[in-house]
């Protein structure tokens, strides 16, 4: 099968993992000002970008997800000092690697949004979610399952 | 018999005849005469076994992890490649340099052991690809050298710059063009984990690989787990990989490792500045620290 | 030790006393010189405010052919010498600029031969303690008020010495025997060719240093620059014509300074040749040690 | 006095700052006009706008009234301006690189300097070196002052210091190439 | 067998008429480990509550799944509800079905309502995997410790004690009172500083609750949060604290002069001293660098003159080390050394000085009895330059930052100078004034108005000595002039740099300090004088130039976060931090670095090893120190650390489930 095929009725599915001080409440923000955005995406949260590691997010395309974003307090407002500088380099590089393998630089993205920028994650969901659907399916790195 | 090979059987035996280590671990002649494995020598009569030649390719940095417990000292002979791997090493806290004699032998660089096996004895054989490239050639740690000073300098003059185009060849392909070329790479892993085994940057107590009870990766042995295991591994070894190319030579099934490894060195040299791994054994690791003004492309 | 020498267009005309007193006392202190054969114009003050590349080529010859030599220039003229480390830094920095400077001149420079001020090579690669202890007729009782100039100090990233206060002429006036004074305009600017092509602005410019010299007690002015030299001595007339001043100031360079207290001949250093009377304040110090003699 | 409208001048002087920026590298905008420059400048006695006041007139994209100051040729590039300055900037490189656009735009407030870097120069591209005495004869005959400091002459040749012939040096033209290469490649010389 | 209970809130219509909440609770049912899955219209209310307690005990669920609104609104709500009915409120996950579902996806129930199902699920994977966790809490010493006795210091202390609670000042110098002490008058009141200072200081002293350690460094600094261990360095003083009774006869008769810090070296005091007339304690210590039995083994004097006998020539440092709940660092500034200015001749020309000489010159106890003369022949200056930013807002030679306190001090001196010598005239040189505090813009428009101060706009390029003056040069940039001013002495207001040990203090301690080495607060905004390092304070001008009421001020708001903490008896610790699996820890120590609040240590274990005792290095998490940020996690390539509550395992459970 063509990678680039689209099936019928499919629907990309989106793994956001979020940090619980900013991008997980800049999440809560978008929901209580009723900001709409396609009901793609998954929120998994976790402390701290910081806490994110490399593994996940391979597993995630592993399992059949076809896109993933990694988000986080803007550099310099981690609410653990330090822990989104160190996310930022290692998703530099990882992302790089990513695409070295293969992977279409869209499938794998990280964004700042703090917890005041409900309309940001809007408007990043909604964009992550269209580059996706009109990239079709991830198949690359998925089991066999 | 060559003058270094003299030269380091001499200071091998005297090192164990003066006791100021029980063990030194160097090059032998193997079965093949393209194969110089290690050695483990204890005894001074023994140390006629010991060669260089431009087949020791393995680092011997690697075999101090056997040795983590040992009461007593351990000698060693380190390439350019190898004292970065013992630089390595003493980062990691894995090695006592007090515990630890160092004999280093400037390399003029070693010959491709595959090639040398098709093209026989006679055969004009190249020089090992990661030779080629090497910025190292002599050790950067040592005690004794063999020698000399001037030795250095002969061997400084012949360093070559790598210019990763190898890394630019897999870059400038289209994304669908670079998935097929590594998978059709790492379809063939057998997940030996041979690379890991001779890698002086796998230092773990329990390799990831090896913890079923988490289950980061499925036994199944399938296009997915291996990428899984590819990616892995070249995230763990990033900014640590001094590049001695030992799991490129270990992989039984010639996968092009060192392809992953250098475009991870080649990143991080353009997005955190230029750093070569095993230099400096008090130095910050690139994924170790950050500094304000990485690269912002997140925004 | 060995330089290579670069004279400069002043010494061989207005300048020549210090090309003949940089010779004499370059040869007493052992150190060898090696004219640069066939120099050229470093295009000093002109070439830079004209354009950038010139500045920077025009020193780029003779440093070439220093280079070719593997000797680093020994430089006594304060203007040639910002000139040549300015190419020599910029060269040194920026391979762009070396391929670009290379192209110009023709010759290969890749900036390892270094641009040394004269007396930044007096002072600190051969040391104070060498030429003191050369010294028979130190300049006892003599008052100098040391003067750098701009061009030996700033910018600071080309200078040797500090900006503001430097030391090293001083050092040299103490090991000589001589007493530095303490004064203000030590690196305030002579206004160079103002005296010449806006003579209101450069005489005035000049007479403030000459004030703040005499004010400060000096008996002479020294100085490392054949410009200043000519500003202050050749000028100084003028400026007292002007001003309704008396300063009767000489002026020498360092290195006829150097030059007296070996003991060489006056005339050899070329003191004869000054306009402001520089042979009284020596006949005066030859007198005072002949009285030291008999006494 | 004349109001200016600031949004139009910003306009207008926009490329030329860009051009004194790029030559210079040096950006205007690092100056917050402390004045250091101007305290410390040997020449600002006899100057029509202080240094701080070029860098501010920069900053506005005033770039006709920056040309067209005698400051820019009074500047003796004694450099002390830039060494004092509390903000790293290289203010008479400024004054340099405005002199050499104030050249090509044909504004030459103090004609007499000009000649004279002029003469210096094509006594250098002529002979390799400076003659002196040249330069001082033939500047202060195009200038219209051919007595001014003629009473030094006498003394000078007296003293060795004038030669009256020029000294050309034996470069096989090598000198003339480094103008030529310097033309070639746009040098305003 | 877990036994895992689901539970859909409607929200009242919030969820419900976006999600299909029924369809998504039977849909659960099916999910592994699900026991019990319902939905009701309020989950937070108090039936809601009560229903999951009831199912709690119905169906024996050991682990509950709520899905509803955000955690980070009813977390809390519902980890106490299922505690009240019986389970570790760790066994909770929450589904957020309302901000990220039905109030973002109000128009396609059908997939809402498959997206609020599959959230479920992940919840379900993950809460099966959740471990129960206990808070556990650490012991408070009620004891704070302040380091240094300046004015923020000094405030600090007694805000603590007048709370209750027992305060150790430990002060490097002789004696308390710090910069403080050598002001003259404080603006914009022009009140005199000692009369307001010593007070203070006497008021500190004589506080039960307070101890002072002058004369005393910090050594080391170790454990956490209500737990410091500091080890104290009482620097030997010579002089037997308990006998002295400070009469002053050593001082009087001691032969050696040694020109006074305090007086900034205007004025001598002797080896054996006290460095100002009021100091706290008022007995002396003995300069040992310069004292002349230290020097030769000879003199002796004060010791025969002591009639208590309190001259102890060998006393020895002593160390001493106390526990602290809580820390409080106020260690102040020094000033730029300003002799880099070369053109201004610092050090070269006796009459140019700081502001700070300025300060002893014009107080009655000082060098001049308060009488403004110049120090190079004691003459009364006429015409009196200050030049404000040496040092300050200068990037080449000097520091970036404003130090916001010269622009009033100088406004201060200017009007003193004018008060005090009647025929005067005062050139200031400034680049901005800046007043931004109560009556300070008041105070400098007195100063030019009806103190008359010339204020001129430039910064100074040179000043040099001609006769006995110094010649001042600017520019006045608002007329755009050259301008020079022949004066007979000039004041540089000076930049208030970072104490020059201040970084070594704070690698001790463990918190952060900017490129300027003065010290980083938590937030700049709400976390003003807290630091990142739990229990340790800021107060004063160790953490950024200050004026004394922007000092008091901070110090009382260090002293009621310190009062906050010594309040407990102990404190309770978040159960969501890291875990070392010893058997997997290479001892690496690469999640040492990237602990934001160095949380991790190595330390040493014995095993057995083919019969031999061996000892190795693993990483041990401090649990008052960790705040479960997981950096440390990632940083482990072979997963030996793992965060509690987050961990490996789990996370990689709720991937799964999301793709099922």
């Amino acid at each position: 099968m063509s990678v680039k095929e689209i099936p019928q009725n499919w629907e990309p599915k989106i793994l956001v993992f979020a940090c619980n001080w900013c991008t997980y409440a800049g999440a809560d923000l978008a929901g209580l000002s009723r900001l709409q955005y396609p009901p793609n995406i998954r929120i998994l949260r976790v402390p701290c970008s910081g806490r994110v590691n490399p593994q996940f997010v391979i597993r995630a395309f592993q399992r059949g997800v076809d896109g993933v974003l990694v988000a986080g307090c803007h550099p310099g407002d981690c609410h653990y000092v330090t822990g989104n500088y160190f996310t930022r380099r290692r998703y530099l590089l990882m992302q790089r690697l990513l695409q070295y393998v293969g992977i279409d630089p869209e499938r794998f993205q990280a964004r700042w949004i703090s917890g005041s920028e409900g309309p940001k994650f809007q408007q990043v969901v909604n964009q992550i979610t269209e580059e996706i659907r009109a990239m079709g399916p991830n198949r690359k790195l998925r089991d066999a399952q | 018999m060559s003058e270094i090979t003299k030269k380091i059987q001499e200071i091998a035996r005297e090192i164990l005849e003066k006791g100021e280590a029980e063990i030194v671990i160097g090059w032998e002649k193997g079965t093949f005469w393209y194969l110089s494995p290690p050695a483990f020598i204890d005894k001074p009569e023994d140390t006629q076994r010991l060669v260089w030649d431009e087949f020791c390719h393995n680092n011997l940095s690697k075999y101090l992890l056997d040795y983590k417990n040992h009461e007593g000292k351990v000698a060693i002979f380190v390439k350019g490649c190898d004292s970065r791997a013992f630089n390595r090493l003493l980062q990691d806290k894995q090695v006592d340099r007090e515990k630890v004699v160092l004999i280093g032998i400037p390399c003029t660089g070693l010959k491709d052991q595959d090639k040398a096996k098709s093209l026989g004895p006679n055969g004009d054989i190249p020089k090992a690809q990661k030779c080629m490239e090497c910025k190292y050639p002599t050790p950067l740690v040592y005690d004794y050298l063999i020698g000399g000073e001037e030795a250095l300098n002969e061997v400084a003059a012949t360093k070559e710059a790598p210019d990763f185009s190898d890394v630019k060849a897999v870059e400038e392909m289209t994304p669908d063009e670079r998935y097929d070329f590594w998978t059709k790479q790492y379809d063939r892993c057998l997940r030996c984990y041979a690379c890991r085994n001779v890698c002086p940057a796998c230092s773990c107590r329990e390799c990831i690989f090896d913890q079923t009870r988490i289950g980061w990766i499925g036994k199944a042995n399938n296009s997915s787990e291996n990428q899984f295991f590819a990616l892995t591994r070249a995230m763990h070894v990033a900014g640590r990989c001094v590049e001695c190319g030992e799991c490129e030579r270990a992989c039984p099934m010639d996968i092009p490792i060192m392809l992953l490894n250098k475009k991870l060195i080649k990143d991080i040299n353009e997005l955190f500045g230029k750093y070569d791994a095993g230099i400096d054994p008090e130095g910050k690791l690139p994924l170790g620290h950050f500094d304000k003004n990485d690269p912002e492309e997140f925004m | 030790m060995k330089y290579a020498y670069y004279p400069g267009c002043s010494l061989s005309s207005t300048g020549i006393e210090y090309d003949m007193s940089t010779k004499k006392v370059a040869k007493s202190l052992g150190i060898e010189l090696w004219e640069i054969p066939e120099w050229n114009c470093c295009g000093a003050s002109s070439a830079h405010l004209t354009d950038h590349l010139l500045a920077l080529a025009l020193p780029a010859r003779n440093l070439a052919i220093a280079e070719a030599e593997g000797l680093d220039v020994a430089i006594p003229c304060a203007a040639c010498y910002a000139r040549c480390k300015a190419t020599e830094v910029e060269v040194k920095n920026s391979q762009e600029m070396k391929k670009t400077i290379s192209e110009v001149i023709e010759r290969e420079y890749a900036g390892k031969t270094q641009a040394r001020a004269l007396l930044d090579v007096f002072v600190n690669d051969l040391g104070l303690d060498s030429i003191s202890a050369l010294v028979n007729k130190p300049l006892k009782d003599i008052k100098v008020a040391s003067y750098y100039g701009c061009l030996l100090v700033r910018p600071p990233r080309l200078g040797f010495d500090d900006p503001e206060d430097p030391q090293s002429m001083d050092q040299l006036i103490k090991a000589l025997g001589g007493t530095p004074v303490e004064w203000a305009f030590k690196t305030e600017c002579c206004g160079a060719a103002h005296a010449t092509t806006k003579s209101d602005v450069g005489f005035s410019m000049i007479e403030k240093i000459l004030t703040a010299a005499k004010e400060a007690g000096a008996d002479c002015i020294a100085t490392a620059c054949p410009l200043c030299m000519n500003n202050l001595d050749m000028r100084q007339s003028q400026v007292e014509a002007k001003f309704g001043k008396n300063y009767g100031l000489p002026v020498f360079y360092f290195t006829q300074l150097i030059g007296l207290a070996l003991g060489l001949n006056p005339e050899e250093l070329g003191v004869n040749k000054h306009f402001v009377n520089a042979l009284g304040l020596v006949k005066k110090l030859l007198e005072a040690e002949g009285r030291r003699d008999t006494a | 006095m004349e109001r200016i409208e600031l949004t139009a001048a910003l306009a207008q002087g926009q490329e030329l700052l860009a051009e004194v920026t790029r030559e210079s590298g040096v950006r205007a905008s690092k100056c917050y006009q402390c004045g250091k420059c101007s305290a410390g400048c040997p020449v600002a006695f006899a100057m029509d706008k202080t240094p701080r006041e070029i860098m501010r007139l920069l900053q506005l994209g005033l770039m006709d009234e920056a040309l067209q100051s005698h400051t820019i040729w009074l500047c003796a590039c004694c450099d002390t301006c830039s060494t004092r300055c509390p903000r790293e900037v290289d203010i008479a490189r400024v004054m340099e690189t405005l002199r050499i656009i104030a050249k090509k735009k044909g504004y030459v407030a103090e004609k007499k300097m000009d000649l004279f870097h002029d003469l210096f120069l094509k006594s250098v591209e002529k002979h390799g070196r400076v003659h002196e005495m040249g330069l001082i004869l033939g500047f202060n005959i195009s200038g219209m002052q051919p007595l001014k400091d003629a009473h030094f002459g006498p003394s000078m040749l007296l003293k060795g210091k004038l030669s009256p012939l020029p000294h050309t040096i034996k470069d096989n033209g090598e000198v003339k190439k480094i103008f030529a290469n310097v033309r070639k490649r746009g040098g305003k010389v | 067998m877990k036994r895992v209970g689901v539970f859909i809130c409607h929200c009242g219509s919030n969820i419900a008429a976006a999600v299909d909440c029924e369809k998504v609770a039977e849909n659960a049912k099916s999910f592994p480990g699900v026991a019990f899955s319902t939905d009701y219209k309020y989950m937070c209310a108090e039936p809601g509550q009560d229903l999951i307690k009831k199912a709690i005990k119905e169906h024996k669920l050991d682990r509950i799944v709520v899905a509803s609104c955000s955690p980070r609104m009813h977390e809390p709500t519902f980890r106490r509800c299922i505690e009240s009915g019986g389970l570790n409120p760790y066994l909770l996950e929450m589904a957020n079905i309302r901000e990220h579902c039905s109030w973002v996806h109000p128009d396609d129930k059908e997939r809402a309502t498959f997206k609020a199902t599959e959230l479920v699920r992940m919840a379900v994977a993950k809460v099966l995997k959740n471990e129960p966790l206990d808070k556990s809490t650490i012991p408070i010493t009620k004891r704070a410790l302040v380091i240094g006795g300046g004015i923020a210091g000094i405030q600090a202390a007694l805000d603590i004690a007048n709370a209750g609670h027992i305060v150790d000042v430990v002060e490097k110098e002789p004696s308390i009172g710090g910069r403080m002490a050598q002001i003259d008058k404080t603006f914009p009141t022009l009140d005199c500083s000692a009369c307001i200072l010593t007070p203070k200081m006497v008021e500190v002293a004589n506080h039960p609750n307070v101890n002072l350690i002058t004369y005393s460094e910090i050594e080391k600094v170790e454990g956490y949060v209500g737990n410091f261990d500091v080890t104290i360095r009482k620097k030997a003083r010579s002089v037997d604290m308990k006998a002295c009774t400070g009469c002053g006869t050593c001082y009087q008769k001691c032969p050696s002069k040694v020109p006074s810090e305090f007086e900034m070296e205007m004025m001598d005091r002797k080896a054996i001293y006290t460095p100002f007339p009021q100091a706290i304690p008022n007995k002396p210590v003995i300069d040992r660098e310069n004292c002349r039995y230290f020097k030769t083994g000879k003199c002796g004097v004060c010791q025969k003159v002591c009639p208590t006998n309190a001259v102890d020539f060998t006393q020895e440092d002593e160390l001493v080390t106390e526990r602290y709940g809580a820390i409080v660092v106020a260690t102040g500034f020094d000033l730029f050394d300003e002799s880099v200015y070369g053109e201004y001749g610092y050090g070269k020309y006796k009459d140019v000085i700081t502001g700070l000489h300025f300060e002893r010159l014009i107080n009655a106890s000082g060098p001049t009895m308060g009488k403004i003369k110049r120090p190079s022949d004691g003459k009364i200056p006429k015409n009196v330059v200050f030049i404000k930013c040496v040092g300050s807002r200068d990037e080449v030679k000097g520091k970036a930052y404003c130090s916001k306190t010269c622009c009033m001090y100088t406004a201060k001196h200017a009007t003193l100078v004018r008060e005090k010598i009647k025929d005067s005239n005062v050139y200031v040189f400034y680049m901005d004034v800046r007043t931004p505090g109560k009556g300070y813009d008041e105070f400098y428009t007195r100063t030019t108005d009806q103190f008359g101060a010339k204020y001129i706009r430039g910064r100074v390029s040179k000043i040099y000595e001609k006769g006995d003056k110094l010649i001042v040069r600017g520019e006045d940039t608002l007329l755009g002039r050259p301008v020079e001013v022949e004066a007979d002495m000039v004041v540089l207001a000076t930049a208030m740099v970072a104490k020059s040990d201040a970084a070594k203090l704070a690698q001790m301690i463990g918190f952060s300090y900017d490129q300027n080495h003065f010290y980083t607060e938590a937030h700049p905004k709400l976390a003003p004088v807290e630091t990142h390092t739990a229990g340790v304070y800021l107060a004063g001008a160790c953490q950024g130039p200050k004026d004394i009421p922007d000092s008091v001020a901070q110090a009382s708001a260090a002293a009621v976060k310190v009062c906050g903490l010594l309040s407990k008896e102990e404190m309770p610790t978040e159960p969501i931090i890291s875990a070392v699996d010893e058997a997997i820890c290479a001892g690496c120590g690469m999640c040492v670095p990237v602990c934001p609040y160095k949380a991790i240590d190595m330390k040493v274990i014995q095993e057995r090893v083919h019969g031999k005792t061996i000892s190795r290095k693993v990483a041990t998490v401090n649990s008052g120190l960790c705040q479960g940020c997981g950096a440390c996690t990632v940083a482990c390539r072979s997963a030996a650390l793992n965060l509690k509550h987050f961990t490996n395992e789990q996370i990689l459970a709720e991937v799964d489930a999301l793709c099922l």
